[in-house]
Order: structure tokens, then C-alpha cells, then sequence
């Protein structure tokens, strides 16, 4: 069972990642198992200097899923490149940093800042984070804005450049276009949809940020839909996400139109299911009639 | 070092009001445990494990004993777990209290602990006084149906019980009996924020170490959901791996 | 304890109400209670001409939710009011028409059916369907087309307002903004967000339809924060949706700004759900302080 | 009337290859209960509730058989439910087989079933028997493991068996044997989409009724998801609550 796949900077031995913000920067899981094992890493969120993030909680938990409003708390580029990059390095697997940014400025300050290193090998630009006051999910909405930061990166890094679309938007498909339109050499959908938990006792919101975003099995339809509607009309790969947590559901991704997979929120039901789902995928791709992951990869999409 | 395990449900028992104690067979995690520490345990139907410290180790029999109260949907699930079924956990987690480098100076240690934060400290009490320590317990409940484990305590420790409404034991605060026990050179607690707080401030000048609660992401230091700030830096700590026990001067709360 | 809410047209004993479109017209519920009980009676969809809707399979199960693809089934606007509509006027209870459309002057047509019936007390302007092909969530997503139809619609209208909000959107506030300014009487939201869902056996979208509208606790969470995002900037009442299974559910609503709220997926769990949830509700509202329905409503969002 | 009830499990077993039969206790069902409506499961976890047919039922005793196959994972949950747990169901649902009310020149009737399409068939015949009828059975499963109820059957019909792979009685589909049995005055079928198409138009000069399955929300009528199209209309049929049985005319399969 062939499950490579191979996308603009990455040659992945299998299409399962850990998406951004669920990993760390990999060094917790290791304990769990060898990260070589994985299609991909994807890092934690980088930003321009230290984060501190939002107050505490920033958990909270809602049927099928949970909402989280970490706020891109991160060390700062620099560090990651000096301390986190290099462990990374020492595995057998393509790491893949998740730029940050509150300006156009800072995106392209931490891009270019990873022009300073090898070990990393793709970028995702995080146009979508919802736990931030400024920026973030305006240029996640927006799609002149979107393009804008999109062309910014693209001009100044040496790495391809993944763009990750917020489902916060009336018309995905718009977004997905006008980031391919700027360069993009793929993109990574979905993020999470903002949401809010009051609660009861102190009749306020839970999280200390008020709204957080969702992730989990409750929004895999909304990713499916939109990877869907974007796969007939954008031809750039794409890394899918959204409450991916069995082979089946990567199948399902897959068929949508995703050439690889991220998993999120999963991990922390199952630190290894990253490598129990690569385990099963080949019996899974068997089983429904495919000899490997290309073959599968847009099946469930029609040719328009 | 943390892993994934099945742990069986040796015995269970309604040890107070909504409060549950279970004993857990596994030898890994047993041998590994230390005081302090928790197990990041799987609830079906719920995305997120729940923390639930470690309350006493039998190394020999291979067990590990938990104390939970019954709070919302998880522990509710939990709860209706039967003997001889599994549960998934991860763990043992974190750092717990120091015990083997505890200077030894410390003869006289003084536990405050309140409701569900009193767990904890009854594995760390039994362990110290084993190593010939003196202990002294102060444990706050809300009312006489809660109060749990006050004859194990006596086992090992002067133990004072204080409930809220004064059901039981010394009425008031737990705050409220510091005055009055014996001198001692170290303190260890437990509890809801507003205790912790409390008896931090009051006991400034002691040296104290605290087990923290946060709602938890990963509960293995991936994700940055249960971070708390760090005294004197711009930095900060994660309380499912760099705690849940922290000295009293390293974070603030 | 004070269960009642006085909203444009309705007199509510209580704030329960079954939502458009898992409720039928009220006959199946009707042999399982009375109809009485309930706060109001939102009825399915009526669109000018009898339609037959979408093909089978309509309906997917989702993690903690489900999608569902009717298309506006439903007699038509003629028939609802000669047979349906006395139906429901033999019960104490208010009734909300759903009101639907492919274009203005369908939405306009069937409002202006229901000035012949003093049996209906208030519309419930659907802008926000996602299962149709045309108008419906264009509609919805729009902010100047859902307020010339909100226009239209109060102008020729004796009924009460209360335009039904999309959740498929980059900014809520402003769609709950430009209907507010064009007249609306009050807000309900949410409606189903889109989504997808695979069948591996056949690798092609499960529902006939494709996509279909995501529902059930999933999306409770995108629920509560919209409804509280547009309670700070809106004042027309809200009666709110998404997810809700029993009265800690609707304190929730409540207390993120809702005046009242409807029940949808939970009826196919649990027929009695909404007069349990009735009979729950003064407990769970001692149980958090509150005394009456209306000191709960908003108590949750800061005011600003 | 539907009613939600709850029935208590008296007895549960594999009786072939991933098919479950369950006998469930609840009198007021059982009385109620005619062949070919259905029960309407709620399964823990789950959004939508699961339609199965009445498969049998005692009145005497009060109790109602349900046989279905683990298809994913509603059924899965369902199939590890044990002797003494209790279904939530709403039942009995829709409108089942007419038999009372057949004409009385009927005297020979043929039941064809498929797989899982098979179990309402089955009180179905034992009803007709009761009445006098003759009646003969033609059962299609995949393979030898997937066969179950023959004796049952065997006891009110004259059977036969078909299987896709041929592992067992004959071999192919059950189409295949309709031109060998006994002239038959009315069919009864229930099965796959694929094999109801087959079988209504090679018996398309014949009396018949057929059971049919549609995804479902509400299951009792209100919310629209089980439609199918009316035969010479633009209307429709619920199959919830006008079905799961038709008349072969009245439907566009
Ligand atoms: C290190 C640590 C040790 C703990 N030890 C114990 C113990 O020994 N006995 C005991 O009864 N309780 C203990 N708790 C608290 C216990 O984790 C919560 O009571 C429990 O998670 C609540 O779950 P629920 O399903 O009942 O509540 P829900 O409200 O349904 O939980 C929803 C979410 O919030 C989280 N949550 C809710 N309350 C808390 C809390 N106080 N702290 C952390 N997360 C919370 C849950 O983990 C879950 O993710 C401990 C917490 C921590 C952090
Ligand atoms: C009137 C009627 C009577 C039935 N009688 C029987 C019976 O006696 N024995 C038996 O084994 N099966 C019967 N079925 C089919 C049975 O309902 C499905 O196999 C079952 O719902 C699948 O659930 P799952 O959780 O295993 O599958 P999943 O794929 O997890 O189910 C997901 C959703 O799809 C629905 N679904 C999936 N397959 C079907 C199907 N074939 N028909 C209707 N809904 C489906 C489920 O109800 C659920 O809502 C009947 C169906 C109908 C409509
Ligand atoms: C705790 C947490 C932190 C996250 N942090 C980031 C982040 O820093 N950058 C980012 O692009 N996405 C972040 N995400 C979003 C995930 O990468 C992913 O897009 C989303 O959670 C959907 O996938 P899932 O349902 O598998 O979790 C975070 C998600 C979670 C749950
Ligand atoms: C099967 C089904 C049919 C629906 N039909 C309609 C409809 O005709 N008109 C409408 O405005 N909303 C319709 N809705 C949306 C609901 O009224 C409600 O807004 C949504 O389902 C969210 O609430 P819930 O999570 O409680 O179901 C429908 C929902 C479902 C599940
Ligand atoms: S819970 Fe994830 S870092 Fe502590
Ligand atoms: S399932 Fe709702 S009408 Fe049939």
C-alpha cells in the first residue's frame, strides 16, 4: 500500500500530521513515540517575539469537541529556530512552521526568519487564528487582505507557502482563490469556528477570553464541505483538518479532496493516535478499493 | 515518565457525599507514583481526560487509589464505572510534592487541605511520616456528609477537621485553625483557589509548596491551555508538567 | 417562579418552543402532548406553491449532531393556512410561521397569505436555508438583500418580524444590524451551518443533496456566541436555537441574550423533550439564582 | 399509537454472522404491535435513533423479538447491550403488512426477503399461517454464516435459501427462484433497494407489498427526511409513518 504523498516542499512517507497547536513543538509526544513515524510536523504557532497568550481557562469542553483560546502563546521566532527547530531536526520527518502575526510586518519579520534555517520546510501562514485581538482572523476574512499577506510572505521566504483558511467566512471558495491567486503554493482547512461557552455558576463566558475556538469531531461536516466546495474549483493541494481522529475519517478527507491530513484535538484523547491512525490506514484504503493514498485523494469530488 | 494505560477497577465505593474512591490495579503505574502526581484519565462520550490526583500507592499490591467527586458530566460517567472494568489513563503526570530532597531540617509538617484538594495530600502525608516526620492535618470540608478519610488520616497525623457550616469538627475556614496548631517548618495544601490564596498570604513568611488546578488540554505540556503566571518573570509555568505542586513563592495565583 | 416573556405578538407562558422544521405542523407531537404546553409553535417552512424538496437520503448523523437536506418540503403556503394552521389554533399556544423563498416576491406572496389568518402571530422570515438552490442562504449572507427583503416583507405584513439569521457568515453582528434597521421585529438564530458528510462505501457526499445543514449540540457553542456578539449591538429581542437538549441548555441561551429559544434536533431524540425541558426549567433557574425567565435573559453579556 | 417505552432486554444472542436477536419486555408494545411496523431505537451517544423491525412477538408472554445487523456504530453500541438493560424506544411505528384485512381469496402467499430486509417477514408468515394461509418463504442471505431463522420459517412456511456465494441452499439471487415456486395468489418482500426493483418488476402483474427503508430523523412523521415519491402523483409517502409498508403500485422505487 503506497500512502506517500508529495506536495510542494514535502515528501511525506504517509499523509498524517499533527496540526498546529495540538503538538507543542513535538518534544511531549516524543516520549510517546518516534515523531519519523509521521507524514509531517506541524509546529506551534511562531510569532515576531514572545507570546504570553490570553488568561486562564482556555479549555473548555462542548459536545464532540472543545474550544480553545490559547492565544498563540509561543516563545517567539527566534527561539523556536534555536531551540525547537533543531529537536525537530533530528527526526526523520518534514517539519512544517505555522507563522503568526498580528501585522503584515510580523508575518514577514518571522517568515523571513525561517529563511535562516533548513530543518524547517514548508510555512503555514495562520490567517485564521480567532484567539487574537488584533489581526489574525481579519486577514483570515478578508480575501483582498488574505492576499495581501499571502503575496508579502511569498515574496520573502524560501519556503513554499501553505495558507490556513478560517471557516469563519460566508464564502470559502472566494478565500481559497484569492490566496492561489497570491501565490499560495497550498492550503490547510480547516481552523477552528469561533465559539463560546457560558458558564453557569458565574453566569459568565468560561474562557477568560470569552470566545475560543472550536475544533473536534463536532465540525469534521463543516471541514468536509469546505474542502469539498474548494477542491472543485482551486487546483493547489490541500492539507485538510477538522475533527480527524481514525482512519476512516482521513478517508473521508481524503475523498473530499485533501491530499494529506492534519490531527488536532484528537491527540489529546489519544497521544498516539497519529501513529495508530497510520497503522490502520492501510486496511481502511483496502478495504474501500485503493491501492494508495493518491488514488484516493478528490475520488469523492466531481469532475467540473 | 507518563504512559498510556488500562488500569482495572479493583474496588469502588461512595466514601461521602458525590465523593467516589477507586482502586487501581496496574504495577507501572503504581512502581512509577509519586506523591502529588495525577492520572489523566479517558471518559467515554467526552473529548477531554479528567485530572484526578493520586490519593494513596500500594507498591506491593500494585494499586493506585483516586478520590474524585462527582462535579459534571465526566465525573459523573466516571462514577457509574463498575469493578473489574478499565480505565484509560495517562499517567503518572506531573511533578508532585518534594519528599526524599526535603531538607532535613523539616521535622514538623503541617497538610491543609480542602474538599476535593485533600486527596493529594493524604498519599504525601503517609509518605512523609514514614520518613519520620511529624504531621499535622488540617482538612476543611463543606459539611459532615462530605468529610472523607479523616480516621487514615489520624493513622499518620494530628488531624483537625473544620466544616463550613460547622456540621462537624471546628466551624469556619481552615485559615481560621493555622493559629492555633503546633509550630512547624514546612506547609504543603490543596484546594479551591480562594483557600490557596488564603493561606499563601497568611503563611508569606513559611516555606510552602501548592498543588494547582486548571482545566487541561493534552495534560502532558503540548498545548498551553493550563499555563500559570511565574513570579518575578514575564514567564510562566504549565501546570500539568512543570506542577500541579509549585513552591509557594514560584507562581502567582 | 416566572416563566413568562412577552416578545412583538407573542405572549409566551414559557420560553420553549419547538423550532421550524422538526416539528411539522404540530399533529405528530400532538399524540405524544399537549400542544398547550408548549411557549409557541414554530411551523416547517411555507413557500408560495407546494415543493417536494431534495432527494433521499436527507438526513446524515454527525458527531453530536446531524446534517439534514429536506429542501422546504411542504404543501404551500394555501394549504398550511387552510389545514395546518387550524390545527394548531385548537391548542393555547401562539404560532410562528416560517416563512420562505427563492426570490422577493416569493417571501412577499406567502406574508402576505398569512394577513388572512388571525391564527398565525408572527413570522419567522427563513433568509437562511442552505438547502436550496436558489435564494434562501443568499439571502442570508448578504447584508442588503436580507434587509430589502425584511423591508418588503414588514411592509406588507400585519404579523410581527422575526427574521431567521444564518450562522454561515464572516461577521454576524452586521446581518443582525442591517435587519434590525430594516424593521425587524426580532432575531432567531441560528439556523443549520453547512456541511458534508462522505459515504466511503460509495465515495460520493451521503446526502442526495450534497451538503445539507449541520444541527444538534455540535454547533451549540457557534450558537451562544453569535447570540451574545449580537446582543451587545442589537435590541430587538432573540429568540435563540442551536443545539439545545435540556434547561441548562436554554440558562445558557439565556444568559448569552436570548428572550426565548427554540428546540429542534432534540425532538427526534426524545419526542417529550420540550415539555420535559419546561417542567426542568424553574429548578434549574433557582438553582443558578434567578427568579424569573426574563432576570436570567442576558444576564451573561456586559453591557457595553 | 407510538409510544416512547422503555423494554427491558430478556434475552440477547448472535444467531449469525454479526446478527443480534433481542426478546424486550414491555406489554404495552407487544399488545400493540402488528407485523412489519417497526421500533425506533435511541442508542446512547448517538443524535438519531435507529429503525428496526418487529421480528416477533408474544402477547401472552409481552414481549417483542428484534434481529438486526452491526452495520456501524449505532448497531455496534446496540449489540453490546445485555439480559436486564433497558432500550428506549418509540413504538410500535408506522404502518406494517396488511393481513386482517387481506381478501380471503388469498390463499397462498409468498414472502421474499433479503439479508436484514428478512426479520419482519417473519411475523409476518407466522401471522398468515395463523390465519390459515398457506405460505412459502424465499430467503436470500450472503453466505452460509450470514443464515438465520430457517427453522423458524420451516415451522409456518416451506422455504427456501438462497445465497449469494452459494455456500449454503441455492445459489444466486432470490429472483432467480420465483419462476420455480408454487403459483402464489400475493408477495410480501422486504430487502435491499436493488433486490425490491428486481423483484416488483419481475412480479409486476402480481399483488404485492414491500417494506422499504429510508435514513430517518424524527421517525413518527414531522420532519420530512423519509419521503418517497407517490406512483402517479407529484406527492409523496412518509415511510416513517405511511410506510415502511406500500402497496408495489403506490411507490416510486
Ligand atoms: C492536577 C489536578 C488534580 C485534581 N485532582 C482531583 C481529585 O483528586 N479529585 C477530584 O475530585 N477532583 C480533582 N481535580 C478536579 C477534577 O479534575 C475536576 O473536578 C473534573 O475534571 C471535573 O470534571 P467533570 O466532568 O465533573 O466536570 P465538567 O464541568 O463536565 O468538566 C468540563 C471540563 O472542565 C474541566 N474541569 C472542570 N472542573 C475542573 C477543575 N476544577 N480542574 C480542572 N479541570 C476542570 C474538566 O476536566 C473538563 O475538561 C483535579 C484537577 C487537577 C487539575
Ligand atoms: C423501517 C426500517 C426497518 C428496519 N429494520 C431493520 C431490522 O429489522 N434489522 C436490521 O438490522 N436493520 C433494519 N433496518 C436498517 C437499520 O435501521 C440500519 O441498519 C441501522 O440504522 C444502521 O445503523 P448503524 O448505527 O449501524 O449505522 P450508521 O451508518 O452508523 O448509521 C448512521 C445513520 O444512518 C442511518 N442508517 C444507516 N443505514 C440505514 C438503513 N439501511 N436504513 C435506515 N437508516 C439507516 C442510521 O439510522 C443512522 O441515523 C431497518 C431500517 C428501516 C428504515
Ligand atoms: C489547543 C489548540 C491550539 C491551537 N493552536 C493553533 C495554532 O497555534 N495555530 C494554528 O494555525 N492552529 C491552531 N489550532 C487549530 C488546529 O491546528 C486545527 O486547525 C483545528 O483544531 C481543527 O482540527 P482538529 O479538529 O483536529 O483539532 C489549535 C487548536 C487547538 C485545539
Ligand atoms: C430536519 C430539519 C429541518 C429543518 N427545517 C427548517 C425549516 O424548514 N425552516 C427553518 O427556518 N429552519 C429549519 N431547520 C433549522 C432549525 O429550525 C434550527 O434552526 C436548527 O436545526 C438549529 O437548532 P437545533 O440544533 O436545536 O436543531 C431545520 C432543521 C432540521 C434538523
Ligand atoms: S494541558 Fe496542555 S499544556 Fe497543560
Ligand atoms: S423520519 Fe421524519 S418524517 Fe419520516
Amino acid at each position: 500500500m503506497d500512502l506517500s504523498v508529495q506536495l510542494p516542499g514535502l515528501i511525506l512517507k504517509n499523509p498524517v500530521m499533527p496540526a498546529s497547536g495540538c503538538f507543542g513543538f513535538g518534544r511531549e509526544y516524543s516520549e510517546f513515540y518516534d515523531l519519523s513515524r509521521l507524514g509531517a510536523v506541524i509546529m506551534k504557532a511562531a510569532t515576531g517575539g514572545e507570546r504570553y497568550g490570553n488568561h486562564t481557562p482556555r479549555v473548555a469542553e462542548t459536545p464532540s469537541g472543545m474550544l480553545n483560546a490559547i492565544g498563540l502563546q509561543n516563545p517567539g521566532v527566534e527561539k523556536i529556530i534555536e531551540k525547537e527547530v533543531p529537536f525537530l531536526a533530528e527526526f526523520d520527518v518534514p517539519v512544517i512552521a505555522n507563522v503568526a502575526g498580528s501585522t503584515i510586518e510580523e508575518y514577514q519579520k518571522v517568515a523571513e526568519a525561517f529563511n535562516d534555517t533548513n530543518d524547517v520546510h514548508a510555512l503555514e501562514l495562520n490567517i485564521s487564528c480567532p484567539n487574537v485581538k488584533e489581526g489574525g482572523l481579519q486577514f483570515g476574512t478578508d480575501p483582498a487582505m488574505a492576499a495581501e499577506v499571502t503575496k508579502t510572505v511569498k515574496r520573502v521566504s524560501k519556503h513554499p507557502v501553505y495558507v490556513k483558511l478560517s471557516p469563519n467566512v460566508s464564502d470559502i471558495v472566494t478565500m481559497a482563490k484569492a490566496v492561489e491567486a497570491a501565490g499560495a503554493d497550498g492550503l490547510t482547512m480547516i481552523n477552528t469556528l469561533t465559539g463560546m461557552q457560558m458558564h453557569l455558576p458565574s453566569k459568565k463566558p468560561l474562557l477568560a477570553n470569552s470566545t475560543g475556538g472550536l475544533s473536534g469531531p463536532a465540525i469534521k461536516p463543516i471541514a468536509i464541505r469546505m474542502i469539498y466546495e474548494v477542491r472543485r474549483q482551486v487546483a493547489i493541494p490541500i492539507i485538510g483538518m477538522g475533527g480527524i481522529s481514525n482512519s476512516e475519517d482521513v478517508l473521508e478527507f481524503l475523498l473530499a479532496g485533501a491530499n494529506a491530513v492534519a490531527v488536532g484535538t484528537a491527540n489529546f484523547q489519544n497521544p498516539l493516535v497519529c501513529p495508530e491512525i497510520i497503522d490502520q490506514l492501510p486496511e481502511t484504503l483496502h478495504t474501500y478499493g485503493f491501492d494508495s493514498v493518491k488514488a484516493a485523494s478528490g475520488k469523492g469530488v466531481p469532475v467540473s | 515518565m507518563i504512559n498510556k494505560e488500562k488500569m482495572c477497577i479493583q474496588s469502588r465505593q461512595l466514601i461521602a457525599a458525590d465523593t467516589i474512591e477507586m482502586v487501581l490495579k496496574n504495577r507501572r503505574v503504581s512502581q512509577a507514583a509519586s506523591p502529588g502526581q495525577f492520572l489523566h484519565i479517558s471518559v467515554p462520550g467526552h473529548t477531554l481526560r479528567r485530572p484526578i490526583s493520586i490519593a494513596d500507592v500500594d507498591k506491593d499490591a500494585g494499586t493506585t487509589t483516586i478520590l474524585f467527586k462527582i462535579n459534571g458530566s465526566g465525573t459523573e460517567r466516571l462514577a457509574a464505572y463498575t469493578e473489574e472494568m478499565h480505565l484509560d489513563i495517562l499517567g503518572p503526570s506531573g511533578n508532585g510534592f518534594p519528599t526524599a530532597t526535603a531538607s532535613m531540617e523539616d521535622h514538623t509538617i503541617l497538610l491543609i487541605g480542602g474538599g476535593i484538594g485533600i486527596p493529594p495530600l493524604h498519599y504525601l502525608g503517609r509518605t512523609l511520616a514514614e520518613q519520620g516526620k511529624k504531621v499535622i492535618a488540617v482538612l476543611g470540608f463543606q459539611s459532615k456528609s462530605h468529610v472523607f478519610y479523616e480516621k487514615k488520616f489520624q493513622q499518620f497525623a494530628e488531624t483537625f477537621i473544620v466544616t463550613d457550616d460547622g456540621s462537624y469538627g471546628n466551624s469556619g475556614l481552615v485559615t481560621d485553625l493555622l493559629d492555633d496548631v503546633t509550630p512547624f517548618d514546612r506547609y504543603y495544601t490543596c484546594g479551591p483557589m480562594p483557600m490557596l490564596q488564603a493561606v499563601t498570604s497568611k503563611l508569606a513568611h513559611k516555606d510552602g509548596y501548592l498543588s494547582l488546578e486548571e482545566r487541561m488540554g493534552c495534560g502532558i505540556g503540548a498545548c498551553f491551555a493550563c499555563v500559570i503566571p511565574e513570579a518575578g518573570t514575564s514567564g510562566y509555568r504549565k501546570i500539568c508538567k512543570d506542577g500541579p505542586v509549585f513552591q509557594a513563592e514560584e507562581v502567582v495565583l
